[in-house]
């Protein structure tokens, strides 16, 4: 494969960073949940 | 609408709200968008061939060759990247034409989504044209420079929404920034388009490229991962600033008693 | 009698601090109502709330016939403010300062010559810049400012702070002579005997909500009791 | 249009008193310059090239002074408060400040093009082009800065913010102004004009988004 650095590089930095904004609002998300009343925090198609 | 957040009176026990920001839809987005992402791998690094012809020369090949696989990352990120942006000033003229917070927090999710995915399209897009185009930066073509300005802009948009302040006071400020970075845009790209007068983009890669079987298959593939992904973070990061305003107003409640209770002191105190 | 300010519940914040609790309040046009209460009672967010500068957090509110929640924008021209900060511009001198606000507000030179005059301001001092005057020089200049804008609603901020006798009475005859022509006043103060012999009715405000409505002055004419709501 | 006059005089007055522009923006705006000449070795023939860039990069980092100053003005003792309780439309109150704010750069602009001319030779071979292409500069400058200013008024962080959110909106500027006195010093064979219009656009657009935008923004910052 030619440019394997190039394209190692580049799908890595990208996952990094998409993979840990998310794993950022997740937590977030848990982490205010825990400030907010039960009956404000429902999500129209909540199953749990 | 309903998607995003719940707002019915609710029927069932308390102990039964979730304690994050996942739903059975956000659950079944984050199914479909791991599958397509193992898709995407398989085609973008064992089905697809990588980008090469015959030069004009006889014997010799020319095209990318492997590095078009980096173009699976990056073409979908900067599509994303301007469908986030365009809803958020959409979204931002609506919030001032509606002044609902619903709207606000809409621009401000993606904003946020817009302005990563705007991260990833420059990296990939900079390591992309340093073996293709032998440089990591180029001035000349239209695009780059504009999706710089345009990841400047927001940044400052998500800056200044980062400073504490009323929130209707912020929603108001945000919105004309988010709806000022569109007004920009327009302007920026023609400027620059007219500043060097010619864009490397279309004349050395995807015209040039051989968009045919698998490679526009992964490509469409990549588009289609990249916006369940976008609407996947979008979704949650909406939740979060719905909790963050209601924990606020949760917090307004209990300063509000207390300020009660000192009016209530103050008063006994003070009566004749 | 019109009611002037009508407030129900009215919750106003200050960043995440409810400066306001939860206040019911009216005032009758042509009232001069006197509101008391302890620093951090709530005093000034409730005149700039009334003025249009501060959003209603909730509860409901109308002032002059302007809902607080829709329609400030109307409010505003009609209302005027003497707050702790002046509102003038330091670099400017008297005159000019006087002109600027009388000339957006289309009143003439000679009003606003007047208003000057009847705040006891020297004519010397009409060219100085504001920046030399003393404390209470300025405050008779803003309230100057004030007159020449002719409000319907006058929300005063402390006006008798920092001026001496005189200038108390010429602020008192001010706002005698505003609800002699109709209108409504509302002013915080701590100066109790000065706001005292011209205010008509007393309200106390602590920790953001109205606690005792009393009578305030031995002159007063008002009823102690509320108006009916318009 | 008598409110928009009231507005923009009374800023220019203001300045007068205050002398900030001419003691402290204009002094800044020479420095700049001088420091961008020694950043090119002061190279003769580089400067000449240059200089259509070196100086329009020196009048935007100024324009962000004059326009922190612009805001300053009204927020010293509130006096923001008492243009919203009068009557008068923020579109007017927009106009009136973003027409002393242009004023205000044109003077520096005057000052800054007599110092390009000494520091770094450069020769004005289209004065109308120059003059042309530098007010339709000024005024989008202007109307921007006015803009944005408001937008970052009342937080606490307006000098870090300003720059933050003024900077990548000046950067059409900066090109077309850029392009337009290269045609005019001769330092680049393009077509003047052509950015000259594209100067004239960004200053009418957002001369009309911020009569626009303006009255929400005030409104913020009640």
């Amino acid at each position: 494969m030619t440019h394997a650095g190039y394209i190692a590089a580049g799908w890595s930095i990208s996952a990094a960073l998409l993979v840990s904004y998310a794993v950022m609002i997740l937590l977030r998300g848990r982490r205010l949940s825990g400030r907010v009343p039960a009956r404000r925090r429902r999500w129209m198609t909540a199953e749990d | 609408m309903s998607i995003l957040l719940g707002r019915s009176p609710d029927r069932r026990p308390p102990e039964a709200a979730p304690a994050h920001t996942g739903s059975r839809t956000t659950r079944i987005l984050g199914a479909l968008t791991l599958a397509g992402l193992v898709g995407l791998g398989l085609c973008a690094f064992i089905f697809s061939p990588p980008d090469s012809r015959p030069g004009p020369e006889a014997g010799t090949r020319i095209g990318q060759f492997d590095a078009v696989r980096l173009m699976y990352v990056h073409l979908p990120a900067a599509i994303w990247t301007y469908v986030a942006l365009g809803t958020c000033a959409m979204a931002s003229a609506v919030y001032l034409w509606r002044r609902s917070a619903w709207w606000d927090r809409l621009a401000h999710a993606c904003a946020e989504i817009g302005v990563v995915l705007c991260a990833v399209t420059l990296i990939t897009g900079m390591i992309w044209g340093r073996p293709v185009w032998g440089t990591w930066w180029e001035w000349g073509d239209v695009r780059v420079v504009t999706t710089l300005v345009l990841f400047l802009v927001y940044a400052g948009y998500l800056a200044m929404r980062s400073v504490p302040a009323a929130p209707e006071a912020r929603a108001r400020r945000a919105s004309i920034l988010g709806l000022g970075g569109a007004v920009l845009i327009p302007i920026v790209n023609r400027s620059v388009e007219w500043w060097e007068n010619r864009t490397l983009h279309q004349q050395s890669t995807l015209e040039e490229l051989r968009i045919e079987d698998l490679t526009l298959f992964t490509l469409v593939l990549g588009i289609l991962v990249m916006g369940l992904l976008s609407l996947w973070l979008a979704v949650h990061r909406f939740r979060v600033a719905w909790l963050e305003a209601e924990a606020e107003s949760a917090g307004l409640e209990a300063a509000l008693a207390e300020r009660r209770a000192e009016a209530g002191a103050g008063a006994e105190g003070s009566s004749p | 009698m019109e009611s002037a300010v009508w407030l129900r519940d009215a919750v106003c914040c200050r960043g995440r601090f409810p400066a306001l609790a939860g206040v019911d309040l009216d005032v009758a046009e042509g009232e001069i109502l006197l509101l008391r209460g302890p620093n951090g009672a709530g005093k000034t967010t409730l005149l700039r709330l009334l003025a249009g500068l501060a959003t209603l957090d909730g509860g409901q509110g109308t002032v002059l016939g302007c809902d607080l929640r829709s329609d400030r924008r109307a409010l505003r021209p009609q209302v005027g403010l003497l707050g702790h900060d002046l509102m003038l511009y330091e670099d400017l001198t008297v005159a000019e300062n006087l002109r600027f606000f009388a000339a957006l507000a289309g009143a003439s030179e000679a009003e606003s010559r007047a208003a000057l005059e009847r705040l006891e301001v020297a004519p010397r001092l009409a060219d100085v810049s504001l920046r030399r005057l003393s404390a209470g020089q300025r405050k008779r200049v803003a309230a100057a400012c004030l007159a020449v804008r002719r409000p319907r609603l006058w929300l005063l901020d402390e006006p008798h702070a920092g001026l001496d006798e005189s200038g108390r009475g010429a602020v008192n005859r001010l706002v005698r002579d505003a609800a002699g022509r109709g209108a409504t006043v509302v002013l915080a103060s701590h100066e109790t005997p000065a706001a005292s012999a011209v205010a008509t009715r007393t309200i106390q405000l602590v920790g953001g909500i109205v606690t005792r409505r009393a009578s305030g002055s031995p002159a007063a004419v008002a009823p102690t009791e509320q108006v009916s709501d318009a | 249009m008598r409110e928009v006059l009231l507005v923009a005089a009374k800023d220019l007055r203001i300045e007068s008193r205050s002398r900030v522009l001419l003691f402290q923006v204009a002094p800044f705006a020479v420095a700049t310059l001088v420091l961008l000449g020694f950043a090119l070795d002061a190279d003769r023939s580089a400067l000449r090239h240059f200089s259509p860039g070196l100086f329009w990069v020196a009048v935007l980092l100024t324009a962000l002074l004059a326009a922190q100053r612009s805001v300053a003005v009204e927020h010293a003792g509130r006096a923001a408060d008492a243009l919203l309780l009068s009557a008068t439309s923020p579109a007017r109150i927009f106009a009136g400040k973003a027409l002393a704010l242009a004023a205000q750069l044109a003077a520096l602009e005057l000052l800054m093009g007599v110092a390009m001319v000494v520091l770094y030779d450069a020769r004005v071979e289209h004065f109308g082009l120059a003059v042309a292409s530098a007010a339709a500069a000024t005024v989008g400058i202007a109307a921007a800065g006015t803009l944005y200013g408001v937008l970052a008024a009342p937080m606490g962080v307006r000098e870090t913010l300003l720059p933050v959110l003024l900077l990548p909106v000046f950067a059409p500027v900066l090109i077309g102004a850029t392009r337009a006195f290269g045609d005019a010093l001769g330092t680049a064979a393009v077509n003047g004009w052509a950015w000259f219009g594209l100067l004239g656009l960004f200053a009418l657009v957002y001369a009309v988004f911020g009569a626009l935008a303006y009255g929400p923004l005030l409104e913020a910052e009640a």
